[in-house]
């Protein structure tokens, strides 16, 4: 589903990431680790071609993202659901409507209850009506994975999902993605919560990618 | 969570891909301001100038399509020279009347220099003759010479070295006013295409969050485009309003000239500052437009 | 970590507070750009208001301190009539020359409506006498009551009735272009200060992390001030500069006329479009100080 | 140092903290934790009077911040060091004159080699030059928190520092306030780590206080 092929990026200065070589299948669950400012969000970006590699090329379904002209782009992003780590929204917006904006751009219609019931997994029934701007640190988070799944799209892509939020909350925010994993989508995590890695990979059967020195290698059992 | 695909109906959609500009953010106010004050000053400009206008042919009408013969006093029977001279101008294609001027209209023309107390009936003045032609048809040399040749007295004289110089004045003021106007239309086009722009670059954030949620670059632009070219629009005719009732109730600084008196719009004239807020509109419509694919193609 | 308190020169000091404001932000872009389109109409308004005084003046002065008096042909000596009147006009004060008019300057005259081949000897046409005066000592309705108990013949005329509709007119155009040169100063004035408060409200963030880092409120007005203050004077000096430039290659559009030949600035007028950036740029010191202190009391 | 009496506080609807008794004394480190949304950064934002109480009142340096003229405020700023959980900058300036603001707008001189040893600390010496834009979500909190403790302020109050690193990192930023609690200033740590705490217990004596409800209670051994 997502390719990497000998990719390297680098911002400017010395390479971010090189030579990284990463298949991930359709219906995998990754979780992606390493020091902070290593390349995590550097990697996620390049999958879902907010970036484009230095040297190398990254295939996500199946097309190169070198080769994707403007207009298909749009069309990629609908497929792919994906949580920033600088979680962004519209500020002027409900949360209710920052959630189902993905529809809205679509074009296609919420159904009330699955938005509701999507809501009140990740416990924000009760802030629906603010702007994102009164939201805490955490229920921001919240917003923006929901946004992510809420077109349960084909991959959905984490950027530290749940850097602000407490334990409780970390559990069931990757219960939510392991459900939409075992549905058949396939699932990058980026995370440095090693516990939190430890104790999913108990319920599903994730692999570890982790970055070091801008290379991405696969982690063993001792992770 | 599974795939959803009915669609809404169509008006919710569009109410949506509006409200997803700021409806209150600083770049759309900043346009519907610019478009507000610039129009204002531009309906100043177009009164100026359709003023002037104005003016310019109520004075030269006055003058225009009249002109004078004298039959200058001379030996010959003066009755019967006015008489050849009235022939000589029913033959003329193009005039209208011709109008011996009696003593009093003589007097009153004289006054100014000598007087209105002298002897008229006593002098041996010349005989004026007032002439009312249509201006197309009436060839005003083609006379002369024919005079010249058959009535050598009869001098005819159609003004222009009086009405020249009046008729430039009014011209002049009216060129002034279309300057003025064009120069302000142009500042408007280029502070709402400048304001556009800038308010593109302030929501950078809505941009980049609609692109990563996956909508196109023809409905990012609808949105901002709609809002823009609707905040030009009030704006516009905000400022129109403004300036109309401005004129309206401006105090007449100078209550006996036709000239201040006559600023504003007369009937048909209104279709300019009505149209104005439309072209306004129309700019803030295209300058947005390119200015957001423009914006879009740098952000990738 | 131990207690730094070595305070650094001056200088560095002052440059950390400019940088504080982006410099090239969306806000302080737009002042500049606002001040420099008004500034630009503004240099064409008063070119206009200007010209039109200049144009109003030499109108007013061709005919000022000049009238006309006529002794009307009546059976006494004229003669003597004529000597009486200059020995009146001798002890008027403020009349600088009498002279009376040759034949050939009435034959002028009169020219326009009788032709130019009247024999004036023949005619009993007053004597006219040409009056030049100096404006203030000079008593009009003194010197007509005296003519009128001493010398009734003679009548006396200052043009009124000619000079006041061209004077009029020209003191309308005057007006006209002082008001357009307020209402742009006045639109200038108000978005300068909707631009400054945009920008502040746009820089929300830079003046929220000031706060919180303990900034004074001083200390961040200043910052602002300084940089709007700066960005419209340069924007202003830019528009005013243009707008010279565009008034000294700006096609003649009429060449043969007087008006639109002088329309520009001569000499002493230099210095409002000058001035003019440095207004600007106090208005936009003002209105910043005023919408700086406004929104910090606002973000508590 | 910090007193809280009956303190209440609500964004409009229910009380977000109701009935918060607590004295933090000087010299003091603690730390603050409950779930997400449950008022923390409410907590920490009366404490550098952003927000003063519905109900009760909160004294800082022994001044009440209801009675706080607006001349005050900067002055007691420049005492309270404070890492906010958005952790906001002036994106403009590089990173090192962002580090360096408090001192700037004091009007004080930084020392070249303190700030170095500082940025070296907290892992940024490579990313001085950058625009704060370019930064990775940790190293935005680890300059947030290099700005808080800048000025060697007397209390420094810590939202949530370690919600983007990883463990390492996590532990030297947390060595990083111990050390300056053992000069004697007084530290508050909002954070959602539990594993983060107990670590930290074992270096140092700090209390840990629980939001739950709204209220603010003191946690036992047991955490
Ligand atoms: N736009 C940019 N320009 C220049 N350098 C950048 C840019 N974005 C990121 N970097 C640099 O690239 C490196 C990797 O950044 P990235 O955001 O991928 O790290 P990360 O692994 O996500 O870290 P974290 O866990 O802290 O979020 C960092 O050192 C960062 O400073
Ligand atoms: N400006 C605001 N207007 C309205 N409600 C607000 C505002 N700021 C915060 N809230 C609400 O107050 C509650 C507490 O927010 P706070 O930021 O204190 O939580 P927190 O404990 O810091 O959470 P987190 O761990 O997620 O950061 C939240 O439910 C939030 O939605
Ligand atoms: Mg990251
Ligand atoms: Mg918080």
């Amino acid at each position: 589903m997502i390719a990497f092929e000998q990719v390297a990026y680098s911002y400017g200065g010395t390479a971010t990431l090189s030579d990284v070589t990463v298949q991930i299948a359709s219906g995998s669950f990754h979780f992606l680790t390493g020091p902070s400012g290593s390349g995590k969000s550097t990697f996620l970006k390049l999958c879902y071609a907010d970036l484009v590699p230095s040297l190398g090329r990254v295939s996500v379904f199946d097309q190169d993202t070198h080769a994707l002209i403007r207009d298909d782009l749009p069309q990629m992003r609908r497929r792919i659901g994906v949580v920033h780590q600088e979680c962004q929204f519209i500020e002027h917006l409900s949360v209710i409507d920052n959630v189902i904006l993905p529809l809205t751009v679509a074009g296609r219609a919420a159904l009330p209850k699955d938005v509701t019931d999507l809501l009140n997994w990740v416990g924000l029934s009760s802030v629906v009506g603010m702007t994102p701007a009164a939201l805490s640190g955490g229920e921001r988070q919240r917003v923006a994975l929901a946004r992510a799944v809420i077109t349960s799209p084909e991959i959905i892509l984490a950027d530290e999902p749940t850097g602000n939020v407490d334990w409780e909350m970390s559990l069931r925010l990757l219960t939510l993605l392991v459900e939409l994993n075992k549905m058949g989508k396939t699932i990058v995590v980026a995370t440095h919560d090693l516990n939190l890695i430890r104790t999913v990979k108990a319920q599903v059967a994730a692999r570890v990618l982790r970055i070091k020195d801008g290379r991405v290698l696969l982690a063993g059992a001792d992770l | 969570m599974k795939q959803r695909s009915t669609l809404p109906p169509t008006e919710e959609l569009k109410t949506k891909s509006l409200r997803i500009v700021p409806p209150s953010g600083l770049g759309v106010w900043l346009t519907g301001l610019t478009a507000a004050a610039m129009s204002f000053l531009a309906v100043f400009a177009m009164a100026l100038a359709l003023t002037a206008g104005l003016v310019a042919q109520n004075w030269s009408s006055e003058l225009q399509g009249r002109a004078t013969i004298r039959i200058l006093p001379s030996n010959e029977n003066s009755a019967q020279q006015l008489d050849m001279l009235l022939q000589i101008l029913a033959q003329t294609p193009g005039i209208l009347k011709a109008q011996p001027l009696d003593s009093a209209t003589q007097t009153a023309l004289l006054a100014p220099w000598l007087g209105d107390d002298i002897p008229f009936d006593a002098l041996p003045l010349p005989q004026l003759l007032d002439v009312t032609y249509a201006g197309e048809r009436y060839d005003f040399e083609g006379l002369r010479l024919r005079l010249a040749a058959e009535l050598p007295d009869a001098i005819i004289d159609d003004h222009m070295q009086f009405r020249g110089p009046i008729l430039a004045a009014a011209q002049q003021l009216r060129w002034l006013g279309y300057g003025a106007l064009g120069l302000i239309l142009s500042v408007t086009a280029m502070m709402v295409v400048l304001a556009a722009n800038a308010a593109l670059a302030a929501n950078g954030t809505v941009i980049k969050v609609l692109q990563l949620v996956g909508a196109t670059d023809r409905y990012i632009v609808r949105a901002f485009v709609r809002r823009f070219a609707l905040r030009a629009f009030l704006g516009a005719c905000f400022g129109c309003l403004c300036a109309v009732l401005a004129l309206h109730y401006m105090p007449k600084v100078a209550e006996n000239s036709a000239f201040l008196r006559a600023f504003g719009f007369v009937q048909g004239q209104w279709i300019w500052p009505v149209a104005l807020p439309f072209f306004v509109a129309g700019i803030a419509y295209i300058a947005t437009r390119w200015a957001g694919y423009r914006k879009l193609k740098e952000l990738i």
